[in-house]
């Protein structure tokens, strides 16, 4: 009876004990796995809207939900009854099929991301041997809900939203999967399970800091939030790509959206911070969990922050940020990383397997891979104040009116 | 054959498969014909983690229904092409049709059936429970006795291919 | 077979997936008022009648930024396994991923040069 | 497992559909995407055969990875091609664009 202390992942083995077949053992010990993991995130969500609003209303210097239950905790659950009661209305002209299955795919796309995502050292949903890869395929098919939802609206205001969405999404996954490839690099694996342990001694983050700003920055844009919060700019395209819906189809957008925001604050502390890592965590499985939400709350309420305090930005600046910026800053992290690994390797200061766990042993590897991205990061920065000088050189040069403009305190911007 | 959870797998994958490439290539809107590729592309993907190829899989699922599906519906919104399309065959169709059926014949009776079918030698064949891994194919790309050059000319055919398609697609400036 | 247990795992993760963001969609449509008529059904565009065709004519850039992305992700189908196996490679390896990226990176310079790059 | 020469008849098969559809359709989105359809089931025959013959040769997922590349320069280059062509004909109906046919 030993193995049927942790229920979930001897379950099957339990059932067989207890005299039932094998193979529907087997089955319904992935039916319950599935079950739970896709529960988790939805239970998980309706909490989320609760902080999500909660901080939102602090930053403004609000109160926010606080009526219904203790500290408005009940709001959700009042929001979801009322959205289920509302008339839903689907425009004429609209794609009946694709306009009713968009909104379910593009939660779909979120939940799935939760099959790898490993909470304690026993508990994950499936450990593939190519989950991160996993979690960025996935994430492509959130792009096409968009785009689905955009088109089958009917709405040119939609499509609109949904094309400069798509455009957003396809051009931010670049950096992401290319400082996605640090860690995978790092780790020698893709498996989710296999990056966490393998930040055992020392998290990724140290060795390579710049690639987890990018991911953070990526993901923030990925999921749509200021300043990359093109996909709802109410004051330019109404709504976006979700003009149309309305009742609960609109509130599954909002809460794939939240959802996806926590997701991709968990992927990165288990991809930079050692996810479930921490103390006594392999003689209690269960402080896992603990750990890696603790982290993962850390890096949610870092990006409600941003979300909250920063203006939205322009869609051309948008799109330079990402190609002139991020992309090639990236892919020069990936080269020196690759280039510093390999040598750290070469002189033997990477410690072995027999060590993996020493957080010493890993200290001259990390602090070389410290000042490899510091050194980038500060040649990035004398590049982009160079730009920057030269910029204002030539709209000087140019534009000799706007130094008087300038001087004026409550003069407007200059578009160009 | 025998008939297990396996065999069911495949047969669900290579219905979807089948059933959206028929869809791609029947749908009046182009659209639903991109979705119905995205159908098809999937259940592509799922054969490819029935062989052991999960890699390849999330690549079929990232390349081309993140990439090349995105890239069609752009496509076929810029031409507006899906509008106005009374008749989606030209005059050749039933010609095609024949031929097609023709060339699954000819596949079917002329090759596939003789060299792997059921009562010849190769039916036999069971695949090895030990495959390679990932990290094989990683190997195998840079080592300089395999695939290394192909490695590089990939990088140098999609290089070409974005300058090509860049100096084609733009407007007149 | 521990493999497929994983995917057997995905395969019916993706099948029960669908249900609980289409249970409350289903739910409202039992409890939901229905009362449809030509006016709530228009297009919403800010009250103003809609005029002419809803597809039309998109600028070619966002086309460009989906080819660029399209080169950068196909890319990854080389830069992943490279990745994966780079422990236990030796520095030629470092150079043959240098040298794959390095002949990406111009496509992008070029396109950067171009003006391609520039959503104006 | 399945017998090869079932992953066999479904490649002959989306091998052939996607055939029909770049034989008989007239617009050139639709052409292309049923040449998408034709590499998938080359695809899917190199990965069988990698498979069933020669598991631990790479040479079968370097050769799939290579059609992935090929599809998708294919992709972008005619996408980019039907593009330009309906800037200079306002057509993309493959049979409005014959003016080298004569």
């Amino acid at each position: 009876m030993q193995e049927c202390i942790d229920i979930f992942n001897t379950f099957a083995g339990c059932l067989t004990a207890s005299g039932a077949d094998p193979g529907l053992a087997q089955f319904l010990s992935i039916l319950l796995g599935v079950v739970l993991v896709a529960m988790g995130p939805l239970v998980i969500v309706i909490f989320l809207i609760w902080v999500e609003r909660k901080y939102a209303a602090r930053v403004q210097d609000r109160l926010g939900p606080n009526r219904v239950g203790p500290f408005g905790l009940l709001q959700t659950f009042a929001d979801a009854l009322k959205l289920i009661t509302k008339e839903d209305i689907t425009p004429a002209g609209a794609d009946k099929l694709i306009y009713n299955l968009a909104p379910i795919i593009s939660v779909v796309s979120v939940i799935l991301i939760w099959a790898v995502v490993p909470i304690s050292p026993l508990h994950i949903g499936a450990d593939l041997s190519i989950g991160a890869l996993y979690f960025v395929a996935v994430g492509s098919i959130g792009t096409l809900a968009i785009m689905m939802a955009g088109w089958s609206s009917n709405n040119k205001y939609a499509l609109l939203g949904a094309f400069r969405v798509v455009a957003q999404l396809v051009s931010y996954e670049v950096p992401l999967v290319f400082s996605l490839l640090v860690p995978v690099m790092f780790a020698g694996t893709m498996s989710m399970q296999g990056i966490v342990e393998a930040q055992l001694g020392m998290w990724f983050i140290v060795f390579s800091p710049l690639a987890a700003l990018i991911f953070f920055i990526s993901t923030q844009a990925e999921t749509g939030r200021a300043p990359f919060d093109l996909i709802e700019a109410e004051s330019e395209l109404v709504a976006g790509y979700n003009i149309e819906y309305s009742g609960m189809k609109f509130g599954l957008f909002f809460a794939g959206e939240f959802l996806h925001v926590f997701t991709n604050a968990l992927i990165f502390a288990i991809l930079f911070t050692g996810g479930w890592l921490g103390p006594f965590v392999y003689q209690v499985p269960a402080l896992g969990i603990i750990y890696l939400f603790a982290k993962g709350s850390i890096f949610y309420l870092l990006s409600l922050h941003l979300r909250n305090t920063l203006p939205r930005i322009r869609i051309d600046q948008l799109m330079s940020f990402n190609w002139k910026f991020l992309v090639p800053v990236s892919i020069a992290n990936l080269i020196l990383v690759a280039f510093l690994w390999k040598v750290i390797q070469l002189i033997g200061l990477l410690p072995g397997p027999e060590n993996a766990s020493d957080f010493l042993a890993h200290l001259p590897a990390a602090i070389i891979m410290l000042v490899g991205n510091l050194a980038l990061t500060v040649v990035v920065l004398q590049m982009l104040r160079n730009v920057g000088r030269r910029a204002v050189a030539a709209n000087a040069v140019s534009t000799p009116a706007n130094a008087e403009l300038d001087d004026q305190p409550y003069s407007l911007p200059v578009p160009h | 054959m025998e008939f297990n959870i396996h065999s069911i797998v495949f047969l669900i994958f290579s219905v979807i498969t089948l059933g959206g490439g028929l869809g791609t290539v029947t749908s009046r809107n182009l659209i639903h014909g991109a979705v119905y590729l995205i159908v098809s592309l999937f259940g592509v993907a799922g054969l490819f983690i029935l062989l052991s190829a999960p890699f390849l899989a999330a690549i079929q699922v990232l390349v081309y229904i993140g990439a090349i599906a995105i890239l069609i519906i752009f496509a076929v919104m810029l031409t507006r092409s899906m509008t106005r399309m009374t008749e989606i065959y030209n005059r050749q169709w039933s010609l095609s049709l024949v031929v097609s059926a023709l060339l699954f014949v000819l596949l079917l009776v002329g090759i596939i059936l003789p060299v792997w079918g059921p009562g010849t030698a190769n039916a036999a064949l069971q695949p090895s429970e030990l495959v390679a891994t990932t990290v094989d194919l990683g190997v195998a790309f840079v080592d300089g006795n395999q695939f290394v050059l192909p490695f590089e000319v990939a990088s140098l055919l999609l290089t070409a291919a974005m300058i090509g398609a860049i100096v084609i697609a733009r407007d007149r400036d | 077979m521990n493999l497929l247990n994983e995917w057997a795992f995905i395969g019916v993760f993706v099948a029960i997936a669908w249900v609980f963001p289409a249970l409350p969609v289903v739910l409202s449509a039992f409890v939901r008022p229905r009362k449809p008529n030509a006016i709530k059904m228009q297009t919403y565009e800010c009250g103003v009648e809609t005029v002419g065709d809803t597809w039309v004519q998109f600028k070619v850039q966002y086309y460009i930024y989906g080819l660029v992305f399209l080169v950068f992700d196909v890319e990854m189908v080389f830069l992943f396994p490279w990745a994966l196996a780079y422990n236990q490679l030796n520095f030629f390896a470092f150079g043959a991923g240098l040298v794959f990226i390095f002949l990406l990176t111009d496509a992008l310079i070029y396109a950067w040069r171009r003006n391609a790059l520039e959503w104006a | 497992m399945v017998p090869l020469w079932m992953y066999l008849f479904v490649a002959a098969a989306l091998f052939c559909i996607g055939a029909y559809g770049v034989f008989a359709r007239r617009n050139a989105v639709a052409i292309l995407m049923g040449i998408e359809l034709m590499l998938n089931a080359v695809n899917i025959n190199l990965v069988a055969f990698w498979r069933y013959q020669t598991p631990f040769v790479m040479s079968g997922q370097v050769f799939a990875a290579f059609v992935f590349v090929v599809a998708a320069a294919e992709a972008a280059v005619g996408l980019a091609i039907i593009i330009s062509i309906y800037r200079n004909r306002r057509s993309v109906i493959v049979e409005d664009v014959d003016l080298l046919k004569w």
